[in-house]
């Protein structure tokens, strides 16, 4: 089961990578996007992580691509177009050879020295929201603070980009 | 076959990949900001992986770190996006470089 | 009153002032082109007439000076009227007045589009109720009246270059002087279609907006959607035959349309109805403008959303409906006033079963208020939406409810009574600063009033004769015409000749649902009308919607529309 | 469910994958007949609650009794159809959009309780999985107003989006307290935390507690995109919003996820607030479990059918107003409040 769950979600989110970086209109690669990330969630639960597969759909296909689709949508004109230019094909092997390398040496070295399994045993609860709040508000409390002020300084750069609402004062 | 930690490590370098292959690829500053998400979430499944090797749930809570920052990236970065599209008119990173030269 | 007024201008303009003549109580001034816009800058300024309520056009294609353009207008605070004319030859301009009435930019427009009479340094000279394809001109005399013409390209409201343009100004009112250009970009803004066919325009009517997300920046109208020239209809059936056709003008209140025509050629003809047919006349055209507001009301709240008022209302309506059909054999197309009186008397029992509904009709409304009157959410979409000032709603042309919603208690029944309403007590309903609330609060409580004058003129409906004893105008009864050949002949000659309507002009108006709603009529002495105009309350109303949406966003757009009633048949004719 | 997977794994003689599978088709093909019925059902209510509550009679011919074969007649009618796509439509994205609105209704229903161990997907983390799939509906709704190239359908889904993100927000907030009191985001847990007469049912455990109940009521009416909050459809301003340029069978997906949502929030607020599938007063539990919980799920659906019929529409702005300037500073009150609340009385762990 977990074998065909992982071909599964594994292929459907390289699926969904991939047409994502094809795709000429945004939108679309903006649903494949949003494909991707669904699958990755399911990926996380296979590897018992429950609470971060579900904030992955809440917080990445729930806000974060709304955001895009609003923003790509906001921007309709020249964004619809896609892309009018093709990259020169003199550039396609710089671009493709990094990947390949990386993939062959990773090749190499699990013909090489096979594969590693997981080993260490799970304890009860691992993943779980309490588990991962245990963690967040006591060893990690200095990450948590970080995602705070993270936040907070997104919330006030967003809003200083953006705070020259227009106001028309026809009347 | 049995699913192994290699396994998943392979797909996470899969979709790094594909992510970085596209932020150097394409030309839309929207598309692009979207790879960015892509690689972000590749490296939250080898987040992911280590915790499950080590059951340790740190990994856990470095994920939703990440999260975070990639709501604050998608944040920023449209924000800036918008802006930029209301005085030049593109979002198309080529021809915002011809308009800086 | 008038008289004065008349003989003031002639001694402020002497010789300029080139005729002047009463008709039928209404005094006209005649003057030359090129004076005209100093008169009435005169009459506007020094003389208190705020308001242009119409500009008719008229055809003589044997005159020298081949068209003549009447300009009506109306003080509200002197409470007088003075009608203005101009005779022009083909081809010769008249200056145009829209930059001292904004109703006049309309009412010349319609004037253009159906006589081809040009108005110089008029900002906007496009056809208005015909087709922008459209050649020719529908009145003139000379146009064949069976000529149809296809036309089927429709029009543009907004070009890019108007676009364009809005894009500048917005750019200009955002950027801060001198300082950071935020430029605002065509492709920023988009326009959209309120109509003509579109769930809230309740009618075929349309309105482009020129959006900036949900703001709008601009507005255009466009009308003519279901013109049919009802004006050049009347000049080819007898004077009689042109009742049916007022029915379909405002099908809301088709009676209240029935009693003013049949008053305007009574006014013509230099007769009155008689006390009772008046009295009916009252009651119907009462029971009519609670109707027509229960209409616009409840398809008002059903555009902000608030759907189970329409039912609480619309029961009511409909019941009321069933006493008319039974009274007048259908429910919307009633043709129920003749001139010199009515068609035929109320049936028996008509005071209680109206009174009973009168009854159900407070239940209704008072559910409503209950439901509306304190909702916050109503109060939020409606209290400062779509506001107009008083002089702005003079400026504009604007009567009845929507002038009265300004705190103006202007209303022609007690202004300029006609049928006795000077003998009914009721009050004059006013709002306080021309918003969507006030307009449907108006309205609601001219219901209660409406409601007040029905009992009273049912309580005191006076008896003797229907119509008036005059064989020239009103059609024998049927026992003379199947037993005398003079009823024979009598009939006959009202039927294929008409009513021999002396030559002369009239404008016989009254306060229709949505205001001043007038008939001006000229005949030649033959038995058809040589001239009938109407003046349709929602015309100028409508003529001002576009300013008075700019700046608000969609769903203000749709609640101002609801409010300002205007009924599609009667704004195209 | 247990007994399913008994009988699956044991007598079919399938392994612990078949069975699970098998149970999961099962319940899946179940919850979705469940909901059609539920659409089926509610449409006729609404027609006849709408009657009702405006002083006339509904449906009262198709199928005799109060016409109530109506929404079946009306439903085969809608799928009878033709099946329209604009030619100028971003075809795959025109068809896929109603198919993800309706799954991320499917996949939510998935985690109620009915009864007593009978959930689809019991999971641990139930009420959070609900609100992530449901947010799945948004982004369905941008697409098809996006796809259909028609600028009320784009209003409509920029409203919606708008909105519905907005309003997600008081709405999770509001169930914080609950989660509190119960300290665990299981479904069931949460109903069986308030067993015991109406006085231990959540909404009356603490002021801030019945405040929560009133701001996820209003936030669940925002979420379904129902009057008052019907920004994205307003068929008065934007024709019929995202799905003007439907017909037919997408149309009527539209239509099904609407009803859906309906009773599934109208549901949640029941296992939050009301006490699932308890009786509100112990010895009046005679009936089964699953049908205490459905009269409540109706009666929530009723009283939300009873404020869309009642009041008008707010306008789009004093709805983000609504939601930013007075709920969610609300529902942060309410959730540290009940915390509070929670610490004096000793309540707290």
């Amino acid at each position: 089961m977990e074998t065909f769950l992982f071909w599964f979600c594994g292929a459907a989110m390289v699926l969904g990578g991939l047409m994502t970086v094809v795709q000429r209109s945004a939108v679309v690669s903006a649903v494949w996007l949003i494909f991707a990330f669904v699958a990755a969630a399911g990926i996380f639960a296979l590897l018992h992580a429950p609470f971060v597969a579900i904030l992955q759909v809440l917080v990445y296909a729930g806000a974060i691509m709304v955001l895009f689709l609003f923003v790509i949508m906001m921007l309709q004109g020249p964004v619809l177009e896609g892309e009018r230019r093709r990259m020169k094909p003199a550039l396609w092997p710089a671009v493709a050879i990094p990947p390949l390398a990386v993939l062959v040496l990773v090749g190499t070295r699990i013909a090489d020295h096979g594969t590693a399994a997981f080993t260490t045993p799970l304890p009860a609860g691992f993943g779980s929201p309490t588990h991962v709040a245990e963690l967040l508000l006591g060893r990690y409390l200095l990450a948590f603070e970080l995602i705070s002020i993270a936040l907070l300084v997104a919330i006030i750069g967003a809003l200083a980009i953006g705070k020259e609402e227009r106001k028309l004062p026809w009347k | 076959m049995e699913v192994t930690m290699t396994h998943y490590l392979v797909l996470a370098a899969l979709l790094f990949l594909t992510g970085m292959t596209g932020f150097i690829v394409r030309r839309n500053a929207i598309v692009m900001l979207m790879c960015v998400e892509l690689m972000l979430a590749a490296t939250n499944i080898v987040f992911a992986v280590f915790a499950r090797a080590h059951a340790d749930g740190g990994g856990h809570v470095f994920i939703l770190m990440n999260f975070a920052i990639a709501a604050a990236e998608a944040a920023i970065g449209l924000a800036i996006l918008v802006e930029i599209y209301r005085r030049r008119r593109t979002v198309n990173v080529d021809d915002l470089k011809a308009l800086m030269e | 009153m008038s008289q004065k007024l008349v003989e003031r201008l002639q001694r402020e303009f002497g010789a300029d002032i080139l005729a002047t003549a009463t008709n039928h109580g209404d005094e006209s001034v005649t003057v030359a082109p090129e004076r005209l816009r100093d008169v009435l800058a005169h009459l506007r300024g020094k003389e208190g007439c705020e308001q242009l309520s119409d500009v008719v056009g008229v055809d003589f294609p044997g005159r020298d000076r081949r068209f003549q353009v009447v300009y009506l207008l109306r003080s509200w605070a002197k409470n007088h009227r003075l009608q203005v004319k101009v005779d022009v030859a083909e081809d010769e301009a008249v200056p145009t007045v829209s930059d001292l009435y904004r109703s006049a930019d309309w009412a010349e427009r319609e004037v253009w589009d159906l006589f081809g009479v040009p108005f110089s340094g008029h900002p906007d000279l496009r056809r208005i109720l015909c087709h922008h394809e459209f050649e020719g001109h529908a009145l003139r005399k000379d146009y064949p009246i069976e000529q149809g013409q296809e036309c089927s390209r429709p029009e543009k409201l907004f070009t890019d270059a108007d676009v364009a343009r809005a894009a500048q100004r917005a750019t200009a009112v955002v950027s801060d002087p001198g300082g950071v250009v935020d430029e605002v970009h065509p492709s920023d803004l988009l326009t959209v279609n309120i109509g003509p066919s579109h769930p809230a325009t309740h009618g075929a009517l349309r309105a482009e907006l020129l959006l900036d997300g949900e703001t709008i920046l601009e507005a255009r109208t466009e009308i003519g959607y279901i013109h049919r020239c009802f004006e050049k209809e009347a000049e080819d059936h007898t004077w009689a035959q042109v009742m049916p056709y007022t029915d379909r003008l405002n099908y809301c209140s088709a009676m209240l349309n029935n009693s003013i025509y049949a008053m305007a050629v009574e006014k013509l003809l230099g007769v009155e109805a008689t006390p009772r047919a008046q009295a009916i006349r009252v009651i119907v055209s009462e029971l009519s403008r609670i109707i027509d507001h229960l209409v616009c009301v409840c398809a008002n709240l059903v555009d902000i959303g608030a759907l189970t008022n329409y039912w609480y209302l619309y029961n009511v309506r409909e019941s009321i409906y069933e006493s008319l059909e039974k009274l007048c054999g259908s429910r919307l197309t009633t043709n129920y006033a003749r001139i010199g009186g009515m068609s035929h008397d109320l049936y028996d029992g008509f005071a209680a079963e109206i009174g009973h509904k009168l009854d159900q009709l407070l239940e209704g409304h008072s559910d409503v208020m209950k439901l509306v009157a304190r909702n916050r959410i109503f109060l939020d979409r409606t209290v400062g939406v779509g506001v107009i000032g008083r002089a702005d709603a003079l400026n504009w042309g604007y009567t009845g409810p929507c002038l009265r919603a300004t705190g103006l208690a202007y209303d022609l029944r007690r202004h300029a009574p006609y049928s006795g309403y000077e003998q009914y007590e009721f009050d004059v309903p006013t709002g306080e600063q021309g918003d969507t609330h006030d307009r449907i609060m108006v309205r609601m409580a001219e219901i209660i009033q409406s409601r007040s004058i029905v009992l009273q003129a049912l309580d005191k409906l006076p008896d003797g004769p229907l119509n008036i004893d005059d064989h020239r105008v009103v059609l024998p009864p049927k026992r003379t015409v199947y037993d005398t050949i003079e009823g024979v002949m009598n009939q006959f000659k009202l039927v294929y000749e008409g009513i021999r309507v002396p030559r002369g002009e009239a404008y016989g108006f009254g306060e229709g649902a949505n205001g001043e709603l007038g008939y001006w009529c000229i005949s030649d002495g033959s038995g058809r009308p040589y001239r009938m105009k109407v003046r349709p309350p929602c015309f100028p109303v409508f003529s001002s919607y576009a300013q008075l949406v700019q700046g608000g966003m969609i769903p203000d757009a749709i609640a101002t529309l609801g409010s300002l009633n205007i009924i599609a048949g009667e704004l195209d004719r | 469910m247990e007994a399913m997977y008994a009988f699956f794994m044991d007598k079919a003689g399938m392994g612990q994958a078949g069975a699970h599978v098998t149970v999961a088709a099962i319940m899946a093909t179940l919850m979705f007949i469940v909901m059609a019925l539920c659409a089926l059902v509610f449409t006729w209510m609404e027609r006849k609650v709408a009657a009702f509550l405006q002083s006339r009679w509904g449906p009262m011919r198709t199928g005799r009794w109060q016409g109530w074969a109506q929404a079946v007649a009306d439903m085969l009618k809608i799928l009878g159809k033709e099946d329209i796509i604009p030619a100028e439509a971003d075809k795959a994205l025109f068809i896929f959009a109603p198919l993800l609105v309706l799954l991320g209704s499917l996949l939510a229903w998935a985690a109620i309780p009915w009864a007593p161990g009978f959930v689809a997907a019991d999971l641990d983390l139930g009420l959070f999985y609900i609100f992530a799939v449901s947010s799945m509906v948004i982004i369905g709704i941008l697409m098809a107003g996006w796809a259909s190239n028609n600028k009320w359908a784009l209003y409509g889904a920029a409203r919606g989006a708008a909105q519905m993100v907005s309003y997600e927000i008081p709405l999770a907030l509001a169930a914080i307290p609950v989660v509190m009191y119960t300290g665990s985001l299981n479904t069931q847990d949460i109903v069986i935390a308030q067993q015991g007469g109406i006085w231990n049912w959540f909404i009356f455990r603490n002021p801030f507690l019945f405040v929560s109940f009133f701001l996820y009521f209003v936030a669940s009416i925002a979420e379904t995109n129902r009057g008052p909050f019907d920004m994205p459809e307003t068929e008065s301003e934007l024709v019929a919003g995202y799905h003007t340029e439907y017909t037919g069978m997408r149309f009527a997906f539209f239509f099904l996820s609407e009803y859906a949502n309906l009773f599934l929030v109208s549901m949640i607020a029941v296992l939050l607030f009301l006490g699932g599938w308890w009786a509100p007063i112990p010895g009046l539990d005679f009936l089964p479990a699953a049908l205490t919980f459905v009269i409540k799920g109706v009666l929530m659906v009723f009283l939300n059918m009873w404020v869309r019929w009642t009041l008008p529409r707010v306008r789009v702005d004093q709805l983000m107003h609504l939601c930013w300037k007075v709920m969610i500073p609300a529902a942060l009150i309410c959730t540290v409040g009940a915390g509070l609340w929670m610490m004096a009385s000793g309540a707290a762990g």
